[in-house]
């Protein structure tokens, strides 16, 4: 069970990540925050022609938490809002054990699925994903105006 | 007395409680003091003996699954605590040590915050102290004023003079939804409907009606609602503060220390959100527990049930205890619980409690920590109150020793 | 690593408590989380549940004699209380729900009565928040200033820097007489000398010795002492104020409600003496029962037995912890408790308390409670602490683990 | 036993106290209050010439405390500083089933035993012998200056 938890890939963007950095303005900027642990995410979203175009990540914390948004980066670029919101439900469905996990069909956040064996560390997992889905929030309400 | 069809068995109940079975250590004691403290079923006992055994470990905190177990029970609690009670989430529900606390908690935090030089807070003549004090102390340390409203000669308390007191300037009107003396209930909801429409909240104290009749904070309409665990068949230790999630914002912490922040530097605090802003340090976990277990015993016989059968039971106390000659009983004799106070002759409270419990009754005798309203009926006073596992036949038992009391004292 | 003469079998210990036998709900844990909340012995829990069942009544409260009995277990637990801690009289010591709630109640109590803006308040860097936050928020609500004692690298505290800190306009120094982090015993009775010395009082926040070293309130000659009983094989929802007579006797009450005055009336109220004046509501008398055979359990093992068993699995610890390649340890090496924390490689704390779970090794990660520290050392770190129950077979396990972490994240 | 509590001794004096009422200056006055149950006794004493040459009593409360204050009243007139006293000690220890109860060694006062049977009604036998206590106290505090 602790191989399914810190799988190759997810030592791998915690020990490499992507997209760790700023983004220059336009932006979005929301943090994420676990109190009861103290993990922290920043994200940098870049929304053009409701597309996110462009995703930075800041933050510190365990290797579930800061792998996890490093691959939120790769996997949300690019991604129109509703694709990423739909994206979001399904990483949330993967990290609660609602759906199986399956490399073909999720690609590398498959490995994500790890932590439905270690509920101390779902929230971890999560993290970035709750973050993303506030950034994308205040995307909307950005918009509306 | 005809026979009644009371509409439950309270003999198959006490079977629940350790406290009424045969026992080398104890007598076998006919308990009426349950505006005091109720007893407690073996399903509460068992509950929090069994944390202790095989979950106990602090909550909230990093590290091992045994904390995440612990944590999603005493969240756990929280929740059964706010479906009780209907709180709209479960954020509404804060932990606390009891009413008195849960009191102090608004005193301080709220009152402290929004109350102006000027200001008034109403709280009512029947009023506990608990109830009571906090508020005194507010009015005197925020130069606001204190207004009394007062009870009729017979113990209720009238919207019209309420309506008399709200003003422009009233903050908040503080009241027990069922009085630990007369026993009166309180139409809480149209006292909250009246504040309200004076732009003033309104707290109620449910330490006596939470386990005697349903509460429905979303239905009564209070901005706070206090009660303790120890008076609903759960531990002492506990208690229960709901609060509107709007008010909780804003609010600030009361006590404050590990656990209800977000980040600590010397120059900067960041708050945890509702409800861990208000609980500092570890809480009472195993007493949350003990309250979950409490919850589900009251709804395992049903809270409607229970506040029919317990009326059913006033109104035969009611009817008996009018047979005593020279018993003064205060109170009204309908929208009240089954919460009794009274004199007998001249004989001291204290005496008769003294003569009861010689015969192994159990009720209290004083001012029941509301001294103002005890100084208006007079003095102190004897007082039997009632819970689930009482029963006609203790009644019965009670009037006796009454009858027996007056002749102890020379009284034909 | 030869045999070490360890005093105490800690597996006889063990049997002493259900957390520690086979059951079916339960893995076996090696539970190493002493600094968050002790396991509880049988003792505790059935001392509690004989309670629950059998002598369940409110205190303070005249009427019956099962009431007066329950006033009587309360009583004598803040008698036990006293004599564990050696206070001169029982009145000393105030039930609160917790280390946090005691500390609490200083700040407001005597803080918000005796500060006065331009004072000074002296806090170590290695402070919980418990011990922290309230200070901070006196200082600010009342304009005094916060002064704080920084640790050395290896995290102990000079004298020499307090007597810099310490002038005429020092109110008080608070401290900790072990830190819930590094696990450094301080010099507290050294420290209340000085504070005296400079006219000022000294708070020592014994929640992590009380259960560990022998506390003498007399010999170290503090003016307030707090700790909790679930750090100290009690109940939750129970803690100790301990203060001097004639303070408890100049401060004003904290909380305000039942039982903790003599006479209310509209216009006046009369508090009752100390402890009562500060007990306000019905207290966690459950829990101070359990307190009591926490205490009783302790004092059975012996104190000073205690301390010398945890000194020498403390030593035995530090020296294989070093045995652990990337492994940074902090804290002194000497006059140190049972309580590390530390960091291994990069690994994130909460991977390895994860890692350590997954073998059944109870360990926390994080900030500890104690963020000012937590940045001065660098950030969180993973912490296992020490009780009486474990011992030589434990930290082994602990440090197999840790190996096994290094492997799990790629370390050769 | 609950005859020996409220003996006829006891209901008398409650019913027709001794010595209920004020003192004239010069005068100790004294308070005793058992905030757990509210009964009252409030103690009007004179010394002059190291004796207590007058008592009365005010105050509210049970048969027990009131009567037992009526009881001290009668007892206590008259005795020097010294035999107050010893009175006190004796009535305690009485009271507390230290000593057997004799009515020929110790008068009425005897009938106050009653209470060593009743824990809870122990502190209102011995209120008023408690608050007399205080009031020598002042007594000689007084005398002293
Ligand atoms: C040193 C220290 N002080 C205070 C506390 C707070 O204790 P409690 O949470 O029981 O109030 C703790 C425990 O977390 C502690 O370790
Ligand atoms: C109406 C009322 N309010 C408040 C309280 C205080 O409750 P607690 O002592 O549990 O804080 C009581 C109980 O004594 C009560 O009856």
């Amino acid at each position: 069970m602790l191989e399914e938890l810190y799988q190759e890939i997810i030592l791998d963007h915690y020990r490499h990540p992507r997209g760790r950095g700023e983004l220059e303005p336009p932006k979005i900027t929301q943090e994420g925050f676990n109190p009861s642990c103290g993990d922290e995410v920043i994200l940098d979203v870049r929304v053009e022609n409701g597309r996110v175009s462009d995703v930075r990540f800041r933050g510190r914390g365990c290797s579930i938490s800061q792998a996890s948004a490093s691959m939120l980066v790769e996997a949300v670029k690019g991604k129109s809002l509703e694709e990423a919101r739909q994206l979001i439900q399904q990483v949330l469905a993967l990290v609660k054990g609602e759906i199986e996990a399956d490399f073909e069909q999720h690609g590398e956040l498959a490995a994500l699925a790890g932590v439905r064996n270690f509920p101390v560390r779902v929230k971890c997992a999560t993290l970035a994903w709750h973050t993303l889905e506030e950034a994308l929030k205040q995307a909307e309400e950005v918009a509306a105006k | 007395m005809a026979t009644m069809p009371f509409i439950l068995n309270a003999e198959e109940i006490r079977k629940q409680f350790p406290f009424f079975q045969p026992h080398p250590e104890m007598r076998n004691l006919i308990y009426l003091d349950n505006a005091a403290t109720t007893q407690k079923p073996y399903a509460v006992i068992e509950a929090v003996s069994h944390f202790w055994a095989y979950h106990n470990a602090n909550v909230h905190r990093g590290g091992h699954g045994v904390g995440a177990r612990a944590s999603e029970l005493y969240e756990a609690a929280r929740e059964r605590v706010a479906r009780f009670i209907n709180a709209r989430e479960s954020a509404e529900v804060i932990f606390t040590r009891g009413t008195t606390e849960s009191i102090n908690l608004v005193a301080f935090s709220w009152g402290e915050t929004f109350i102006q030089p000027g200001d008034e807070i109403i709280v009512t003549e029947l009023e506990h102290h608990a109830n009571l004090l906090p508020w005194m102390r507010l009015a005197e340390r925020r130069g606001a004023r204190l207004r009394v409203w007062p009870i009729t000669d017979e113990g209720t308390l009238e919207l019209e003079t309420l309506r008399a007191l709200l003003n422009e300037r009233t903050r908040l009107v503080a009241v027990s939804h069922i009085s630990n003396v007369l026993g009166v209930i309180t139409p809480v909801a149209e006292i909250c409907r009246l504040a309200h429409a004076a732009g003033a909240l309104c707290l109620v104290d449910a330490a006596q009606s939470v386990a005697h009749i349903p509460v429905d904070v979303q239905a009564i309409d209070c901005d706070f609602l206090a009660f303790s665990g120890h008076k609903a068949y759960g531990p002492t230790g506990i208690g229960v503060l709901y609060a509107k999630r709007a008010l909780l914002e804003q609010m600030p912490p009361y006590q404050v220390g590990g656990g209800m922040v977000q980040t600590v530097r010397w120059d900067r605090i960041r708050w945890a959100e509702p409800p861990a802003k208000f609980e500092a340090g570890t809480p009472p976990i195993g007493e949350a527990i003990g309250l979950h277990a409490a919850l589900d015993f009251i709804d395992s016989i049903g809270r409607e049930a229970i506040a029919t059968y317990e009326h059913q039971l006033t109104e035969y106390a009611l009817e008996r205890l009018q047979e005593v000659p020279g018993l003064r009983l205060f109170g009204p004799r309908t929208h009240r619980a089954g919460i009794f106070a009274f004199t007998l002759e001249d004989i001291h409270p204290h005496d008769i409690a003294t003569v009861l419990d010689s015969r192994d009754i159990a009720i209290r005798a004083g001012q029941h920590c509301a001294h103002p309203l005890s100084e208006r009926l007079g003095g102190p006073t004897a007082r039997a109150s009632l819970a689930i596992y009482n029963d006609a036949a203790h009644i019965d038992a009670l009037v006796d020793a009454l009858h027996h009391t007056r002749k102890v004292f020379g009284y034909a």
